[in-house]
């Protein structure tokens, strides 16, 4: 298991000890005196970087008592031509590794970008807050080099179709409730090391990241007659904890790793302007098919609520087997740390509940110890609003222009879901196609071996 | 005092837990033609703050100018590139030739002398060449940058966005009339 | 000097009354730089902006010529503001009543009237002066070229007496004597009334003990002073003989058209010197001397320092030391006078002067510098005087004194419109032989010198700086440059000496202090007229300066 | 940050050492025994004496220096820190004296070998006589560059009025005033 330390850090040559990041991090991981350089307790640290968001401690370009830039750029995994200012708290960047492999012609490189890029991206450079530019995304992404660009929406649908499915089972078996979603690595890591008497409420779902990933080594390399070892398989996240789901020993069930490298949505605006892409003027282009086809259920996974009502639209016609009457859920659209309802689905009360934000979880996984908890299905998202919020995303000068970046930026997302065509999972074409040619059924034995993981009680140990 | 004394922005060491908001949020508020837009992923040029941290053992707080009335900065500046704009003391960027006097007149070492940027790109000089073994090279412009009190936004954006409001816009006039009504009301209660 | 030059800069109060040290002694000015760093409060007195002034405390700009009003006035302060040192006056000071009502008149505003410095000013300095730990007072020519000047260096020296600034270090009186070694011929009794250690000629005593040393009979009369010769030559006809050493009268004395009268005059004029100069030209035989680095000797520094210098290169020419030169005329007028070297000199010197035994050149080695009086080899000199605050009157006592203030001799009116006083200037220094040759200074400053004046009446007479211009008094008239400066005041021109072209002392007076007979150089009514014809005047000065080098053989 | 000599105004005593030391340090032979009519006296700094101050004023080696950018033969160069004209380039053309803000600058004849250096073509009128006009170059501090000891000027200096400021000092200066303008005492009610 690779130890997680090595992906977040304070450099104490530049930490002022305010400690800002300590107040932000659910963990309460950074430990230090006030005006004295802080660190981080990778035993504790889920690797969520809100901490990388807040820091404000900059390395001044004049200041010749620091270590040169270069080293420092190298020490954090950033490529020599990034220009921005480097802060005291980061996390170790892949941008390198992925430039060497996009260079390399034996490699098929394939892509996927998370739902909270595309309404993010375009902030890296210039754009109003909370852009919406999947068209000139992808287009970058094919001017960088990558083979195939499909997309985590479409490993969305996918992880919906599976969720949706092992919901309803534990509904109509009474096992193992309520059910936690298990898209958030943070999350699960959190689970893990601080409840693991809860880890069989979660979900056993891989997440749409790891989902997409499996499947471009398997029935990706099928319909390109590809040979798997040869195909590298990328991903864009607004997440700094992706990086390390991508390297956890589990995630290699096509024979090869899943994912073989994440790169945040920073990293990914670097690499543009490394290559010296223009991204304003890039034209629209579509995903590559079928694997980049995604419907407006995937599409919302970015903002926290996101996955509960794109599952509620799944399950909902599971349960009823008829048309959901609402599409839209809006009381999950609000911007609470927790908020709960109950959706009536035929005869069935289904109890749920949204936590965003990981410092809001504990009151309500201390309920569901005791056994106080009536909610069937609780999605959890360790970042405040959801990964549109994560620890990848452009970073912010002011306190004021993030939280006006996160209103932008789920508007878009909502707005980008109303419209598209196909809004549910399981109406998705490719996915069905998926399902008939390749893995049979939901919660099947293909889908078992390649989308569902289990989890491991870590107390302490990285 | 009269009401047309220049205004400064100054700390109060105690609020202050240096964490350097102030500095980047002055050098974005003002690189805007540097196509600083929100995110730190749009700055290409360095950070160039025009207020300075300073972390001592018992002490940590930023030092920017105090638009003195007597401006010896503006006092030394041979060419007049320093001049008093709207109860601001104000650095004509495009004037300054660099020369250095300011920095030694200013007692609180609140002008710092550093590349100039346009556009994202440092500007390099017209003429001036540096001679060095490969040859002449050109050379960057260096000016003089203190703290304008954000003439062209309005509110010090330092203050605003300091996250531990520790920072004040002091304006003379009123903070006399506030202390003096606060020493009369303190006054009260000493005598009865 | 009372105290020695190092003290300066542990004084903590300066009083400089009419001294330019920046100018006429870097050295001593350095050492008054580094007193204001050490905290020291500085008071100046002078009627132009002088480094000294620039950095002063406290400016005191009196008018030329008033020093005695602006002293007593100084006097009158300590007296009626009680400032004075009771216990110090009561015990080593006498003659406080007389110096009481000679002051009375004087208060600062009467002062004011005659000075034109602002009597709070004067009370300020006072009792400034007055509260210092340890003050200190550097006086120069500005006092003693007057024609009331040895009054005023009394006066002096009452404010020090009254506020007991002696027989310390880092106090007492300094006159910062002029040029290099002024001092050690005076120690040497180059004077006409004292033999070598301040021994007066009246005194029998003394007479009889060099009549003895020297083997021959010696006048107990006292002898002419400088400034009385030309009376003494062109009125009553008493001396025709002229022996000249090492001073150039026509250049550094007054009224320079009297003098060459007199030199002319004269049946034998003897010129001893190592350059050719003004004064040389009228002399019947010239004794070529060797300069200060062909031979070897000692010199006194200001504040009575004996120091060795070396012989540095071999003499060239036909020169011989001054000493050789007079041994053989003494010779050949028949003294047998024959000495192997110097120390054979110095020491029948230190042996005839109590006060100067101690210095032997064995000890001048080990030391570097002794500070007479140094009674004794064990001795190691005396840094300050009167030790003890017993001073060298009958009854020991520090005698105060004042005296009615007297204007100079010689007053401005319409048609000398302007005051002139002579002021040193770095660079060059003494009678311009020396320093006026040297290529690299002639290039700071050359020929016809400079006239300072006030930016106000450059303005009404229209003259530019750096102009040539016409400056003459009722005894003559020069060119020179002028330079035009905020540091001077309007109605006051100031020159230096040593300009061959636009040489001041052809404009000076001649009139002197009753007692030392010292010429008032700094104060005479002189008028200012502008040149017209610049190019014509250039080519003048040009031609002037070529016909007196070609004249004394300078080849520069 | 190049480096620049500057005078304390309040202890210089206008003795003018500075100006002789900086002449010497530039000239190939000894000013003091040549037997030449004329010398090279051709100074870098020149002491000012006004009713306020008296200090030399010498240049400032300015890192945007107007005097380099205004240079159309681009003789002034930035050579290890030094502001530089090349005078064997120099055409005497007067720009840099008018763009130099601290009058640093002088036209000075040039020499070479002792001897003043005859242009080449142009020849002067003075006064009936046509002779060859001397050459006329642009002359500033160098900063002593390649001197060992540094400057002349400062090391002669009796009162140690001249101080070399270089980025270090400005440096040590700056953080030494900002530590010394933090105020300790509880600002709370402000």
């Amino acid at each position: 298991m690779v130890s997680r330390n090595y992906l977040m850090n304070i450099d104490c040559e530049l930490c002022t000890g305010c400690r800002r990041c300590a107040e932000v991090c659910p963990l309460n991981a950074i430990e230090g005196e006030q005006d004295a350089p802080q660190f981080i307790n990778s035993e504790r640290c889920v690797l969520c970087g809100q901490c990388v968001q807040i820091c404000s401690a900059y390395a001044s370009a004049f200041d010749e008592s620091l270590t040169p830039r270069a080293i420092k750029l190298r020490e954090r995994g950033m490529l020599e031509t990034v220009k921005e200012p480097l802060f005291a708290a980061y996390n170790v960047g892949h941008a390198l590794q992925v430039k060497e492999a996009l260079a390399s012609s034996e490699l098929y490189k394939v892509v996927q970008c998370a739902p909270a890029v595309r309404v993010s991206l375009a902030e890296e450079f210039g754009f109003p807050y909370g852009s919406l530019t999947p068209g000139k995304m992808a287009a970058a992404l094919r001017r960088l080099g990558f083979d195939r660009v499909y997309d985590t929406n479409f490993g969305a649908d996918l992880t919906i179709m599976e969720e949706g499915n092992e919901l309803v089972k534990r509904i109509t078996e009474g096992k193992d409730l309520p059910m936690f979603t298990s898209c958030c690595p943070a999350w699960v890591n959190y689970a893990e090391q601080e409840y693991p008497e809860l880890l069989h409420h979660l979900s056993s779902c891989k997440s749409p990241q790891q989902m997409s990933g499996v499947i471009f080594k398997t029935y990706g390399a099928k319909i390109d007659t590809m040979d798997p070892a040869k195909i590298l398989s990328a991903a864009i996240m607004p997440c700094t904890c992706k990086q390390f789901e991508c390297t956890r020993e589990e995630m290699a069930d096509s024979g090869y790793r899943d994912v073989d490298v994440v790169l945040t949505t920073r990293e990914l605006a670097q690499l543009i302007k490394d290559k010296g892409i223009d991204f304003a003027n890039l034209p629209d282009e579509a995903f590559d098919l079928p694997l980049g086809n995604y419907s407006g259920a995937g599409a919302i996974f970015g903002t926290t609520g996101g996955v509960m009502e794109a599952a509620l639209r799944t399950c909902y016609e599971l349960i009823t087997k008829e048309k959901a009457p609402r599409i839209e859920l809006n009381f999950v659209r609000s911007g609470e740390g927790i908020k709960t309802a109950m959706v009536r689905a035929g005869e069935l009360e289904l109890r749920v509940a949204v936590v965003s934000g990981l410092k809001n979880a504990a009151k309500i996984l201390e309920d569901v110890k005791a056994g106080r908890c009536q909610y069937h299905f609780i999605e959890v998202m360790t970042c405040p609003g959801g990964c549109i919020n994560g620890g990848g995303q452009p970073k912010f000068l002011l306190p004021e222009y993030r939280e006006e970046a996160v209103r932008s930026r789920k508007a878009s997302i909502y707005e980008h879901d109303s419209r598209l065509k196909i809004r549910k999972s399981h109406e998705n074409p490719d996915i069905q196609k998926l399902y008939e040619e390749f893995l049979g059924e939901p919660l099947g034995h293909q889908s078992h071996h390649l989308l569902h993981t289990e989890y491991v009680a870590r107390k302490g140990q990285n | 005092m009269s009401g047309t004394l220049n205004s400064f922005v100054v700390a109060n060491p105690n609020q202050c837990i240096g964490c350097k908001v102030c500095e980047i949020v002055c050098f974005a508020v003002h690189n805007k033609n540097n196509q600083v837009a929100m995110s730190v992923g749009t700055i290409a040029a360095p950070v160039i703050p025009r207020l300075y941290l300073v972390r001592g053992e018992t002490f940590t707080m930023p030092i920017q100018c105090r638009h003195c009335e007597d401006a010896p900065c503006a006092n030394s500046c041979r060419i007049g590139a320093i001049k008093q704009e709207d109860k601001r003391i104000v650095i004509d960027e495009n004037d300054c030739i660099g020369c250095k006097t300011c920095l030694l007149a200013c007692p609180f070492g609140a002008i710092d002398l550093l590349p100039q940027f346009k556009d994202g790109e440092a500007v390099i000089q017209a003429n001036l060449k540096e001679e060095s073994e490969f040859g002449l090279e050109e050379k960057v412009k260096t000016i003089a940058y203190k703290c304008d009190l954000c003439q062209d936004h309005g509110e010090p954006a330092c203050v605003t966005a300091c996250p531990q409001q520790a920072l004040t816009l002091v304006i003379p006039a009123e903070e006399k009339k506030r202390r003096n009504r606060q020493a009369a009301v303190n006054l009260l209660s000493a005598l009865n | 000097m009372s105290n020695s030059i190092p003290e300066i800069e542990n004084a903590d109060l300066l009083l400089i009354f009419g001294y330019n040290g920046a100018d006429s002694h870097p050295i001593v000015a350095r050492r008054i730089i580094k007193a204001k760093e050490k905290g020291a409060k500085i008071i100046v007195v002078d009627p132009r902006i002088t480094e000294s002034v620039r950095i002063a405390d406290l400016w005191l700009p009196l008018k030329g010529g008033t020093n005695m009003a602006l002293v007593n006035a100084c006097g009158n302060v300590l007296i009626n503001e009680a400032l004075y040192h009771k216990e110090y006056v009561g015990k080593y000071v006498e003659g406080l009543e007389d110096y009481k009502t000679a002051v009375a008149k004087y208060t600062p505003e009467y002062a004011e009237a005659i000075t034109g410095v602002k009597a709070d000013d004067i009370r300020k300095a006072m009792r400034d002066y007055a509260g210092a730990k340890n003050a200190m007072i550097l006086y120069g020519m500005g006092v003693c070229q007057f024609s009331q000047a040895v009054d005023v260096v009394r006066g002096l020296a009452s404010l020090v007496l009254l506020t007991g600034n002696l027989g310390r270090a880092n106090v007492g009186i300094g006159p910062v004597r002029g040029q290099n070694n002024v001092q050690g011929t005076c120690d040497m009794g180059t004077l006409p009334d004292v033999f070598p250690g301040y021994q007066a000629v009246t005194d029998a005593k003394a007479r009889r003990k060099f009549e003895k040393a020297w083997g021959v009979k010696l006048s107990g009369r006292i002898g002419y002073k400088l400034t009385e010769i030309p009376h003494l030559v062109l009125q009553e006809d008493k001396v025709k003989a002229y022996y000249i050493m090492g001073e150039d009268p026509v250049q550094s004395d007054p009224n320079a058209g009297e003098v060459r009268e007199v030199l002319d005059k004269m049946e034998l004029v003897i010129v001893q010197d190592i350059f050719m100069n003004k004064t040389a030209l009228h002399a019947d035989v010239i004794l070529p001397a060797t300069s200060w680095g062909e031979h070897e000797g000692v010199y006194s520094s200001a504040d009575r320092g004996f120091q060795r210098f070396k012989k540095a290169v071999e003499p060239k020419g036909d020169c011989k030391p001054d000493w050789q030169i007079i041994c053989e005329i003494a010779t050949a007028m028949g003294y047998e006078m024959k000495y192997e070297d110097t120390e054979e000199i110095w020491d029948e010197m230190r042996g005839l002067c109590p006060s100067f035994a101690g210095a032997s050149y064995k000890r001048l080695d080990e030391l570097g510098s002794i500070q007479w009086p140094c009674p004794t080899e064990e001795h190691t000199g005396t840094p300050y005087l009167y030790e003890g605050n017993k001073f060298s009157t009958p009854n020991g006592k520090g005698q105060l004194f004042a005296c009615d203030w007297r204007p100079p001799l010689e007053r401005v009116d319409e048609e000398f419109p302007l005051s002139l006083s002579t002021v040193r200037e770095v660079g060059h220094y003494s009678v311009r032989t020396m320093t006026g040759n040297c290529r690299a200074l002639q290039q700071l400053a050359d020929e016809p010198g400079y006239v300072q004046l006030s930016v106000e009446d450059a303005e009404e007479l229209h003259i530019r700086d750096q102009e040539l211009i016409s400056i003459s008094s009722r005894r003559g008239s020069v060119m020179a440059r002028a330079l035009v400066t905020e540091r001077v005041k309007k109605g006051a021109t100031y020159m230096t000496y040593q300009w061959w072209i636009g040489a001041c002392n052809e404009l000076t007076s001649d009139h002197v202090d009753p007692i030392t007979k010292t010429p008032e150089f700094k104060y005479c009514a002189v008028k200012v007229e502008r040149i017209k014809d610049q190019a014509g005047a250039e080519q003048h000065v040009r031609d002037e300066y070529a016909k007196l080098r070609k004249q004394m053989g300078v080849n520069v | 940050m190049n480096s620049f000599v500057v005078a304390a105004p309040n202890k210089c005593i206008g003795c003018r050492t500075c100006e002789v030391a900086c002449v010497v340090a530039h000239s190939s032979e000894n000013i003091f025994t040549s037997t030449k009519r004329e010398i090279e006296f051709n100074p870098r700094l020149s002491v000012v004496k006004t009713a306020a101050v008296s200090a030399p004023i010498q240049c400032r080696h300015c890192e945007d220096a107007p005097c380099a950018n205004a240079c159309s033969e681009g003789c002034i160069v930035n050579k290890e820190g030094v502001i530089y004209i090349n005078q064997r380039t120099c055409i005497g053309c007067k720009t840099c004296i008018l763009a130099c803000p601290f009058g640093a600058i002088e036209m000075a004849a040039s020499y070479e070998g002792g001897e003043k250096k005859q242009q080449a073509g142009l020849k002067c009128d003075d006064g009936g006589k046509l002779c060859f006009k001397e050459k006329m170059v642009a002359n500033k501090c160098d900063l002593c560059l390649g001197r060992e000891g540094g400057p002349a000027c400062m090391e002669v200096c009796p009162t140690d009025a001249l101080r070399i400021v270089n980025s270090d000092v400005i440096a040590g200066a700056m953080r030494e005033k900002r530590r010394r303008s933090v105020i300790i005492r509880d600002y709370s009610y402000l």
